[in-house]
């Protein structure tokens, strides 16, 4: 773990000193979004007290000031997934979910026709399925389903028949319900020996593992700045330049284009194609920051880290609860991630994260904005805890004592 | 522990538990309406039997929170025999309940007092109002119910 | 003027204090991108440091305060607007430009076909030109013009012949470039006497005068933050209830679905429909803080001080430079807002802005994302001076001693 | 201000107020090239003439901000009459120029010395590296005689 320390973290992210009902908060919400540190909040406020302005386009100290920090957190995203192409195929989005609008109204619509497959997985989020139904509409594509194993992994048993026709795979790095990580590099080698391409969700796995997507030879990568003790407002789409140079643009308006005439436009090229209108500037500062505070971490440690307390986690919850409390996803840590969604029998999730918030504890219940998966195991909702940088073995020991105390409640 | 206490009374644990009124009609000529809360991915289905202007049998199924579960089996009780009139006073009563501290949030609502002898055990879901995510929970089974009258009444 | 004092503003701006090249800043850009007040900053910093959390679906504390927050500033923007239907009314994008997507494809692409019209003008930015033509590509609609007049006004000499077929008219409420400010109302209703409706940019107007969409009687508001002292990330679009519950969705994913199943999916309702994934909560945050600071200015004290600088602004440059300066806007300040554009005879615009970078001035030198209109007054660009609430008439003193040297230098 | 004369030294003032070669040449025979700045608006057409592996004349059309329009000038002195490997030469050395100082912005690159004596008057642009934004001014000529060689080339 060399210098990783989570309680170094921890004293970084002002939101851990919250009380709540009169004890500290407990966070295991990373999942839904994380608490950024005060070198990410303060990149943010330094930035509108001092260079505030618009990019592009003007010669002032400040624009130049501004221009080199939003192009500069292009760089270090570009560096922090390990970028082929670098800062250029970088392209800055609202979150993860336009992210893969984007992808499926450009790239899509451009290259799928009737007939032509997608292939998701039944754990995808909606982020990730939800453009395909709506892009199904419009082209007549069909969109298919990995099918998901009672425990909780990717069927590939019958890959061959299911990749019959599939021109795309976009699947999860790792399902932000079951904290499955799934088997990309491999399944990018199969997409590619069947001439398909694969975009990955990364939205779970980029703040909790390192991430070299020249490594993992894929052709698509979506993830939230939110996600990863950066700012909301800002998420990222990668693909490689060449695949982006040929993708129409996706939304229109100033900045994205080349010329305007009374009777038409031409595009720019490169990400700001893809970038109309002002972009999230503050943001963007904000994210370049979170990149070097995670750089500093060492994805490595921060996964390790978090192996550590999942591992800890699923141990004891099977001790202490036996069958009254069950974990909806993989038993042990083998390519899982810290995310830990609970089935507690004869307690509603919502009453589960009711009582846990009169401990601080700070969990999601509901359906994780991915009911197919849900549907697949019969559940209307699950707990979900998750866990990020700054979280200790104190945080679990406050949610075990929460859920025997909700268990008592309702028994 | 006080307001978790005040949210989860020992009327609403026990009509989570044994929620009255709980089951089918047959539909025709029962009137059939569902309820879904998209966030939280609560479902009910309410089937009321109405004759000669009376609300003369109700059923619940469906799952959610132990407040959404409560509140429908609360609801049943309050409304079961009466006439179609004051079933809908009872809806109006509850709405108010349920939107006194609301306006807390949102400042631009009058508060408006309910009396709480008035409405018997349903009194007992006063507390879900200082936790304002529940309350879409608790309104659930009402505004099925009420969406349900209103489909008699275009009927 | 009662209580509006633009020093207090000022010295509210944390990026006035800033020193360029030995001289305090003199910020002339607002049209580009407004400073943020101190409050609005702070609005997210304590956001994050306190009570970030995603939105909706849980019930712990900090994510019920994070869902306040960002539903809170609907409300504010709902008022600020005079939103008739309230906070139902008001959805979230990331700026002006989207909400122009937004309209064309969601709006334009369910109730505009082959051979109906949009009637734009010749002074749109392009966030208003490009989602049209965009449109047009897909759907065969005719886009129209209005001209624009010698004297920098819509050209309304024609509007009967204009107004035909034309399904829906799009115009801004003040030019970027001119400063002209349109007549909206009458235009709403002209518009609507031939059964066509409106869509207004605010992207200029919303941070200057006093935005009423009641009164304006128009069926289509949009608007960024950035522009209004708020932060970039996030902007607004607004309609009436009734046409935003029959819009089509237009980006999916989490948060805008009610139901999806391995087969299909259906929406949720009001605004939520048209945000899909982790809204830009911290900038909400922000752009209800603006809110709050505008009212507190008054938008009726702060366009009469804008009104002021912009009449001083018009009278000094002509007494000082005559025909060496032409403003490339209206003379006066009738109709007209607080942007002024200049053509500086032999001096390119890119030389004058950096002639002014070197006494502190920031001004734009380009197109503004305006082509046709500079095509229409054969200019490849001017500069642009753009004052806000924070705004002194020294500001101008030292635009124009920089002009002064700028016209020397090339002389 | 002493920044600012380093940027607009009197021989780019020079050149922007007396630009030199410009004009048309036929074409074809002459080589017509255009380029472009979508930020800026700055337009250049190059017009080359090559005779037996010989730059033999070369004008120049446009508008744009003197920074652009100086480069424009000033390369077209520097590479009138000369041979088109050395063309490409003198194209190399300009880049190089012009990048030294991009490296403080972009920590990846490798700064690289230019011996400005070597070049001439073109040195007089030196002062455009230490203001990044107006580096694509003065590369945009320059970009535009590359491509027009290239097209020379594939012709
Ligand atoms: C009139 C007008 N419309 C639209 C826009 C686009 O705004 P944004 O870049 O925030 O999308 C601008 C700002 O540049 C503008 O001035
Ligand atoms: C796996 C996965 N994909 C996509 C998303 C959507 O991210 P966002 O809401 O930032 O668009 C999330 C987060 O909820 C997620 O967990």
């Amino acid at each position: 773990m060399s210098s990783f320390d989570a309680r170094r973290v921890r004293a970084d992210t002002p939101a851990l000193a919250r009380i709540i009902n009169g004890q500290r908060i407990t966070y295991l919400d990373s999942g839904a979004t994380s608490l950024p540190p005060r070198a990410v909040i303060e990149a943010m406020s330094r930035y509108y007290e001092l260079r505030h302005a618009n990019v592009h386009r003007s010669v002032f100290q400040t624009a130049s000031e501004a221009t080199a920090t939003y192009e500069g957190a292009r760089e270090s995203v570009a560096h922090f997934i390990n970028a082929p192409g670098g800062a250029g195929e970088v392209v800055f989005t609202k979150n993860t979910t336009e992210s893969f609008n984007l992808l499926a109204k450009s790239w899509g619509e451009a290259n799928l026709s009737e007939g032509d497959v997608v292939l998701l997985s039944e754990m995808e989020h909606h982020a990730n399925i939800v453009p395909w139904f709506m892009l199904r509409e419009r082209t007549g594509i069909e969109v298919r389903f990995i099918p998901v194993t009672d425990d909780f992994r990717l069927d590939l048993s019958s890959v061959d028949e299911l990749m019959e026709d599939v021109k795309l795979v976009s699947v999860t790095a790792m399902s932000n319900v079951l904290g499955t990580i799934n088997p990309v590099k491999e399944l990018a080698a199969t997409a590619h020996a069947h001439g398909a391409l694969i975009a990955v969700d990364g939205a779970q796995s980029v703040a909790h593992d390192v991430t070299d997507v020249a490594d993992l030879d894929i052709d698509f990568f979506a993830f939230s700045a939110h996600k990863m003790l950066g700012p909301t407002g800002i998420g990222v789409f990668w693909t490689r330049a060449e695949i982006l140079d040929a993708m129409p643009p996706f939304l229109g308006g100033g900045g994205m284009i080349a010329d305007v005439r009374l009777d038409g436009y031409s595009c720019a090229g490169g990400p700001t194609r893809f970038e109309a209108g002002t972009p999230p500037i503050a943001e963007a500062a904000g994210l370049g920051a979170a990149v070097r505070y995670l750089e500093g971490l060492g994805m490595a440690n921060v996964a390790e880290h978090e192996r550590a307390l999942t591992g800890d986690a699923l141990t004891r919850l099977g001790l202490e609860f036996e069958d009254r409390v069950r974990v909806i996803g993989p038993a042990d840590t083998t390519h899982r991630g810290g995310v830990i969604s609970l089935d507690v029998e004869g307690v509603h999730p919502h009453d589960v994260a009711q009582v846990l918030d009169q401990f601080g504890v700070c969990v999601r219940p509901g359906h994780h904005c991915a009911k197919p998966l849900m549907r697949r195991f019969s559940l209307p909702a699950t707990v979900r805890a998750s866990y990020g940088p700054y979280s200790l073995v104190r945080d679990t020991d406050v949610l075990i004592e929460g859920l025997r105390h909700a268990i008592e409640m309702f028994a | 522990m006080e307001n978790l206490d005040n949210l989860y009374r020992e009327i609403i644990l026990d009509h989570y538990r044994s929620p009255r009124n709980r089951g089918e009609l047959p539909s025709p000529p029962a009137i059939r309406t569902e309820g879904f809360n998209p966030l939280c991915g609560d479902e009910i289905v309410v089937y009321l039997d109405v004759e000669e202007g009376v609300l003369a049998n109700i059923k619940l199924t469906g799952h959610g929170c132990s407040i959404s579960q409560a509140s429908s089996s609360l609801m049943s009780s309050a409304v079961k025999g009466k006439t179609i009139e004051q079933v809908r006073d009872v809806i109006t009563t509850f709405k108010q309940l349920m939107t006194v501290h609301e306006s807390t949030l949102q400042p631009s609502g009058e508060p408006v007092k309910v009396d709480l002898r008035a409405i018997g055990e349903l009194a007992a879901l006063a507390g879900v109002v200082k936790f304002p995510v529940r309350i879409k929970c608790a309104m659930l089974a009402w505004n099925t119910l009420s969406q349900g009258l209103d489909e008699l009444g275009s009927a």
